[in-house]
């Protein structure tokens, strides 16, 4: 396993999964990703990433994984919601 | 969270069938979050579908998995559970399969409060027979089958499922996953019927024939039109025209048919003279 | 005579509605005309086939077997179908789009179609217009006018000059390509 | 072949030659729920359908859908349906009603392989026999089967023409492969086909027995809100429409049923056949099959074998006579079907021991070539 | 009123099968009293029915009558509607016929706001088949697939007709037959989607089993325990326990489906260009 | 006879030993909806599988019914429905899933009369051939058919076992008049009868291939819930239960479907005969009519006339090999039935031309008596 | 017809409908009803009656019709409702 | 031998239980015993028959054609079932309710059963266990300990006593009758 933290890959993009739909890239709050000539999801930088998980969360084709945090995060976290009652 | 949700996926058949952008694959991937944080051991977990687009999600989860036919997903389901009253039934079902051809199995599992949790994937359209209009579809929207536009209403599932009895009953949009996530998870820990409506997109057949962009366009109009049910209260009928209410509508906790029919074996067996 | 035409590609480029072109063109004509295409619940912007059967007598059988005439426009459709070809047959390949040449063809036209499209109109959305225009000068499967005939009246209202325009730029390449076909033994 | 009305080839997909056909034949309303490989019948309807006025309905289920079709036919139009095998299915009660009510309209089933939801897109005849026998109790059916898209666009039309004529649903069975696949079509003119409706009362409305029937068995039928206020049930009725018991009364509405399909078996009976005359083995198939047999037999001829093909597009009611004849004089009837043996059963049955029946059954998804059917011909 | 609901009756068929004091025959009679009220034409009344002993009703009427198969009435008088819009389409349906196993059709009609008025008679149970209990029996009452008491809940019809979108919904029993027959005649006045639930009995199954008394006691407690919605509104669950709330709990005027397609036939053909 | 248990004689109704047989079978799931004449069996089943710890659950209808039984099933539980013609109609489509996907449950229809709601309450033979081509697409099914109420007993059991050992859905038909009748039934005791369960895996989750069967035809079954996690779908699948349109597949998936029951043909079927050894002529009858045949052959015998009677209790898969060693020896089969002729066809392709086969049917609701067949049978 | 106030026969009951339940006899408030040894219904105090109608409008068979009140009721009257909204 | 028993009334007296206990009791004879009964939707309060056959030998064709006992416990019944019974069978009517006497019978009953129930246990619920116990009496058809048997088997739990009380009463009434039965020529 990577340790939390570990620089050289907080996201992983798994290209065979990716469809190229460009959620993740839009949806990322530090541009962390980029789109490659064919469409599909790369990770240009990722020293901005701030394992936030938007991007694993938002893709439809599970392509992306954000590595490292789950070790982190304490288990069973309930995700925030912003309660709509 | 220990669990990384690849472990509840069929991973030899992805990438899934799902187009591009699909908000289906955002629903399921909430869907599995929830069970992930749930900690749900794979074999107690049942996933049943009917047919459609949505309804091809249990062939890729690693769990007790069942593929029905069109609109009878919530009815398998109910044999499932009183058969086996440990396994979390969980129905995956579309705005077709589960509020057109399904709509009274829908309600009537609502009615009894069965032990089963249903999550709706509403894209708006019927998405794997190629883009007809669904009792979802709001008015005047095209359709293969609204070359004039939609003259039907939408139901409101939230509103219908809860007069039906549901003891849970929550939206929301893919724009807001997390959330979405929290629902199902809360839908799940419900020990009646458990109802959460996920509106998502079909890019390419809703999306194309109403001209609204990509599914990352369309992600992002979810997004804008959401509206809580806090803030929904606040606003008059003409300023909610097109918004989608979110939020949690109900969260009871009447007892379960299950435990209700305990006591039906336990009053048979004392007549018997058990 | 029984033609057996396959156009392969991915979804949305319009093959279909090439297939269909062509054979309304065949109809002009006189001739017999069974167009068909291949479904599946899982084409979704995936795989896309669409099948012309051209002929001087009532068309029983309306499947393709073996094409007598094969256009392929992606890797994919490359991959799957380019063996299907009957032994003598042509292929033409979009060489924009596919890399490698098939290997048991009698022809095999290496023709930029969508770069063609692009040049011709702006816009590779006319690039199966422009693929029927290399198809029928290739295989001389139905006379220029019907053809033109047919795209204009199937078309989306308002592109049929653009297209008309792809169908010509099409034709024209091919016959260039013609003499430099690749001829195997 | 110029004229006053627009007579010409049209390039029709299957689906859509019959949803044209059948607004040609005056139907004037469709209630249906899509599914593949019907559905271009239903969003056609959607889009022509009010252009003339009349009403497309996308309902619930199938279920709504036949019921709506019903209604819609006792309020006076000609009314359609279109689905497929798990539609078909979920329609079989109503159409029963439909059988049992004597209310015209047209059941289209486009058929897919396989039972349950088995492979939506690809081409089978599963379904030959739930034709006949799918709803419960004793129901007359008339089924047709084209080969082709211009054969649909034909048997469309007679089929809302018998629907009318007989007051009987009417099936159309179709292949994927022939919704799917465009072909040439003569579109006729409106003038030119013969468009029937349903027999209608002579009488007054205070002397009206809806389900009196002359000779010929079909009684007059008279719409909703025409001033003939009659009773329509499911249950056993007599001659007035409502319920009975009475045996003799029970016993004469069901024979009426089955006869009057019986005394037009004629009029609705349509076959086509190629090299009969002569034949020593013949084919017998429908559908797309018939097409593929045509191809066998010509080849086969062409090798010197006395072949022949006979195709019904009638389907129900079955054409035993034909094939009972057919039978006394050849030596071997074959019979290629998409499925695991329908048909032959209907053709054993006729054959009755005069010749041998051998069938080859292709049950994988894909239509049955010529050279399949051609090897069995070759076979001693 | 100047007519007599007499001939509104085929009385060679009278009396009719259902028992003595089937709360079935006040129902009718409340009907049939709008009918004559609002003097509709005979020929341009159209009344529909499903399976049972509600749907029995209409072989006694001089209109234009069908009686279907189970559950299906609504979906067989929307082809009527939509083809003869100049009938007033009239359904009389079980609880049931109409909430069990035609349940989708309802909803949808609501949905859809077909133009069809929809009387339930709700008597509690399946009568026709002796006595099994249906999705308007209440928890706990007795009946032949019920021998230890229904654990099953039942929907508030006139909440999930609404929900649906009906455009007209109403409660009244038997024991306010002068009520039921004003809402009755409101619903058919009604362009959308109309609803009425008639509250009543069926001594010989429902009362038989949960021993309630003749049909006169039965009667009698429908009129002591109906609370109109005004008055419930100011009492609390408990207090509300085994009540009727009886009432108009809606009276829309969105258009109905009939008029809204006439919109789709216009632009249909303004697109054919005629 | 005395013994540890409670072997006696009843008298039961025959809806009632029905549901009693099931329970000794081990049924401990019933989800049904009520409907004439067959809603005892639900009644009876409401108060008995609780004090088993079974579960009954009212569904909405027959379609939700059939849902929950294949879903009970899957989840472990022998399960079970009973309806009559409407309800029958509408249980196809999941009967064909349950068929397709292997899942065992009993199907009871009680069949009344007539199509549509037609008689409820009298007895008709009108689903013979709606129980084995109701659903759409080549599917396998079993059908057994009673003719007394200790028939009821024995072939409601023999009915949860078939569908157990051959992961088969299984349709007891019956008649109305054996439903509502009461008789003799001798009740054996549970450890007197035979108890069938479903092949169980026997290797690890990891192997296991939920659709790869042996040489017999029937893949093992595993429970939800009990460690393999396996996927059922409607769609054409292969050995490992996920979809599949491969050609090779699809054709092997129907084949072994079809195979299965072939395979198994002898030990499923179930036939009575009396006085067939010297008989001339042969009465054909199930159900009922099986009961008054029996009675005609006894008084034609006692005329001097060589009839004998032959009743399947298994009428799918039909005993066409019997039928067809019995047509090779007899001038005539007479085939009384109460419907219009369904069994009659499946005697005719059987009988091949080998005899007379007459039909005598009889659609009044009201039973067909010795008499009739009896005249019938001194007809020359 | 009968005149309005025809004291001989405000109320008639068709015997060959009634099936005796009871229900106008206990319903009528001035009590003019009562049953026969059958059960059926007879009009015991015809002077008593108000014409009403609620024995008609109760009746489940159909069976009584209060005579001559029609021509007096004023055409397309509604009937009388408390409101339940 | 076959003998066809038919008990007719209107719905509410019970007669189909008095034809289950019938059947019962002839199965403890150890006879073969079939009992049957008329359903139809519009039955409500109306007619009601249970019919019952008893045999030596298995039992064929379980309905009644033409019954050798026929009970007619009302007016509706008489005028329906009176002239089915076979020639030469007995019927038994009960006189306080059917006034008519039937025209072909062999044998006629006139006895006052339901007078008889009331009389001996109060109440005229049990008339049918009396014409239980008339009908036995008078037809021989089953021993009386069985029928005895079968009554306190098959009535409500409690009732036991009453119905054996009703059962002696028709028995001794109609032993009594038997003399005076009305034979025709
Ligand atoms: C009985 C039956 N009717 C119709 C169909 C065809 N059909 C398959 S999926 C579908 C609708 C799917 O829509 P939805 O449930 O919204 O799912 P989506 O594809 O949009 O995810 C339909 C009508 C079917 N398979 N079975
Ligand atoms: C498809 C089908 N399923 C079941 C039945 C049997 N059935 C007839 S009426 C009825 C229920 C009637 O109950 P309800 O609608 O409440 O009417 P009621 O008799 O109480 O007036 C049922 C289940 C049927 N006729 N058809
Ligand atoms: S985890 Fe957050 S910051 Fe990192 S790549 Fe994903 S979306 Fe961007
Ligand atoms: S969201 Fe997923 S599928 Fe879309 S581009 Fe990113 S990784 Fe690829
Ligand atoms: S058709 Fe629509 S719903 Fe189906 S996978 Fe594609 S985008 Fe998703
Ligand atoms: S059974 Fe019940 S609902 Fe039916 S007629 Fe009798 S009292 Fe009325
Ligand atoms: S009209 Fe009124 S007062 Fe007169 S009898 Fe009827 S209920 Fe009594
Ligand atoms: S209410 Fe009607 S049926 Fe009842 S007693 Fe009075 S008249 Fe007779
Ligand atoms: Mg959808
Ligand atoms: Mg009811």
């Amino acid at each position: 396993m990577i340790s939390a933290g570990s620089p050289e890959a907080p996201v992983l993009v798994r290209r065979e999964w990716c469809k190229g739909c460009g959620i993740c890239i839009a949806m990322c709050p530090k541009k962390v990703l980029e789109a490659a000539p064919d469409g599909k999801a790369v990770v240009a930088r990722p020293d901005d990433c701030t394992r936030c998980e938007t991007c694993e969360i938002m893709c439809p084709d599970f392509a992306v994984r954000v590595v490292a945090k789950r070790a982190a995060a304490p288990a069973g976290r309930r995700e925030a919601v912003a309660d709509g009652r | 969270m220990a669990k990384s949700i690849d472990e509840y996926l069929r991973t030899q058949f992805m990438p899934h069938i799902w187009c591009p952008g699909c908000g289906h694959g955002i629903v399921l991937n909430a869907l599995l979050r929830a069970v992930a944080r749930l900690d749900l051991p794979k074999d107690q977990v049942c996933v049943v579908s009917g047919i459609g687009c949505a309804s091809r999600a249990p062939g890729y989860l690693d769990f007790n998995t069942l593929h029905t036919t069109h609109g009878r997903a919530i009815a398998f389901a109910t044999g499932i559970k009183l058969a086996n009253p440990d396994l979390h039934v969980i129905v995956v079902t579309g705005d077709g399969d589960g509020a057109a051809i399904g709509g009274n199995h829908l309600i009537h599992a609502a009615r009894r409060n069965m032990g089963v949790t249903t999550v709706m994937f509403n894209n708006s359209i019927y998405g794997m027979t190629n883009g007809q209009y669904s009792p979802l579809t709001p008015s005047g929207m095209f359709a293969a089958t609204a070359p004039y536009g939609n003259v039907e209403r939408n139901f409101d599932m939230c509103e219908l499922v809860r007069a039906s009895g549901a003891n849970y009953v929550a939206r929301a949009t893919v724009a807001q996953a997390r959330q979405l996530s929290t629902y199902i998870e809360r839908a799940i820990e419900n020990p009646g019927f458990a109802f959460v409506e996920a509106v998502g997109s079909c890019p390419t057949y809703f999306g194309r024939r109403n001209k609204l962009g990509s599914s990352l366009q369309m992600l992002e109009t979810l997004k804008k039109n959401s509206v809580t049910a806090a803030a929904a209260a606040k606003l008059d009928p003409a300023e909610l025209r097109g918004k989608i209410i979110i939020g949690e509508f109900y969260r009871g906790d009447a007892p379960g048919y299950i435990e209700l029919y305990d006591g039906v074996i336990e009053r048979a067996k004392e007549a018997a003279g058990k | 005579m029984r033609r057996e035409i396959r156009l392969s590609g991915y979804g949305g480029q319009g093959l279909i509605l090439a297939g269909i072109i062509l054979a309304e063109a065949a109809m002009h004509d006189g001739h017999e005309a069974v167009q068909t295409q291949s479904y599946g619940p899982e084409a979704r912007g995936g795989a896309s086939k669409a099948e012309v059967i051209i002929s001087d007598e009532p068309i029983d059988y309306p499947k393709v077997t073996a094409p007598d005439v094969l256009l392929l426009m992606s890797e994919a459709a490359c991959k799957r179908y380019a063996c299907t070809v009957e032994p003598g047959g042509a292929v033409i390949v979009d060489s924009g789009l596919v890399e490698n040449v098939p290997s048991n063809a009698g022809v095999v036209y290496k023709i930029p179609v969508t770069d063609i499209s692009v040049e011709a109109t702006g816009r590779a959305i006319t690039a199966n217009i422009a693929a029927l225009g290399v198809v029928n000068s290739v295989a001389k499967l139905v006379s220029p006018e019907s053809l033109e005939r047919a795209v204009a009246a199937r078309v989306p209202r308002g592109t049929a000059e653009a297209n008309l325009n792809a169908l010509r730029a099409g034709m024209a390449a091919a016959q260039e390509a013609g003499s430099r076909a690749f001829q195997r033994e | 072949m110029a004229g006053k009305c627009d007579v010409r080839a049209r390039l029709l997909q299957g689906n859509e030659s019959c949803a044209e056909a059948a607004l040609l034949a005056g139907v004037r309303f469709f209630a249906g729920y899509p599914i593949t490989p019907s559905s271009e019948i239903a969003e056609i309807l959607s889009a022509r359908l009010p252009q003339l006025g009349g009403k497309f309905i996308q309902m619930e289920d199938e279920i709504a859908s036949m019921a709506a079709v019903i209604g819609a036919s006792l309020a006076g139009m000609k009314a359609m349906t279109a689905t497929s095998g798990p539609g078909f299915s979920l329609k079989q009660e109503n159409l029963g009603f439909a059988s049992f009510t004597e209310v015209p309209c047209v059941i289209v089933n486009v058929q897919r392989t396989g039972p349950s939801t088995g492979l939506p897109t690809s081409p089978g005849q599963g379904d030959l026999m739930q034709a006949r026998w799918g709803t419960h109790g004793d129901h007359p059916v008339v089924a047709l089967y084209p080969s082709s898209v211009a054969e649909t666009f034909d048997l469309t039309v007679k089929a809302v023409n018998i629907a009318e004529t007989l007051r009987v649903p009417v099936i159309l069975l179709m292949d994927e492969v022939v919704a799917h696949m465009r072909e040439r079509v003569i579109v006729p003119c409106a003038d030119e086909i013969e468009i029937a409706w349903r027999p209608r009362p002579t009488v007054a409305p205070s002397d009206y027995l809806p389900y009196d029937a002359g000779p010929d068995g079909v009684p007059a039928m008279a719409d909703f809100g025409t001033g003939y206020r009659w009773h329509v049930t499911g249950l056993y009725h007599d001659i007035t429409g409502f319920p009975t018991s009475a045996p003799a009364k029970v016993d004469h509405l069901v024979r009426r049923l089955e006869g009057k399909i019986a005394n037009h078996r004629r009029d609705i009976t349509f076959t086509w056949d190629e090299h009969m005359d002569d034949a020593k083995v013949a084919v017998v198939a429908c559908g797309i099959v018939a097409r593929s047999a045509r191809r066998a037999v010509r080849l086969a001829r062409g090798k010197g074998i006395a072949a022949g093909v006979f195709q019904p597009k009638t389907i129900w009611p079955f054409p035993y006579e034909q094939i009972a004849e057919i039978a006394a004089r050849v030596d071997r009837i074959i019979v290629p079907e998409m499925n695991m043996g329908q048909l032959i059963g209907e053709v054993q049955r006729a054959a009755c021991g005069k010749c041998e029946v051998i069938g080859h059954f292709r049950v994988d998804g894909e239509p049955i070539t010529p050279e399949e059917i051609l090897a069995r011909l070759e076979e001693v």
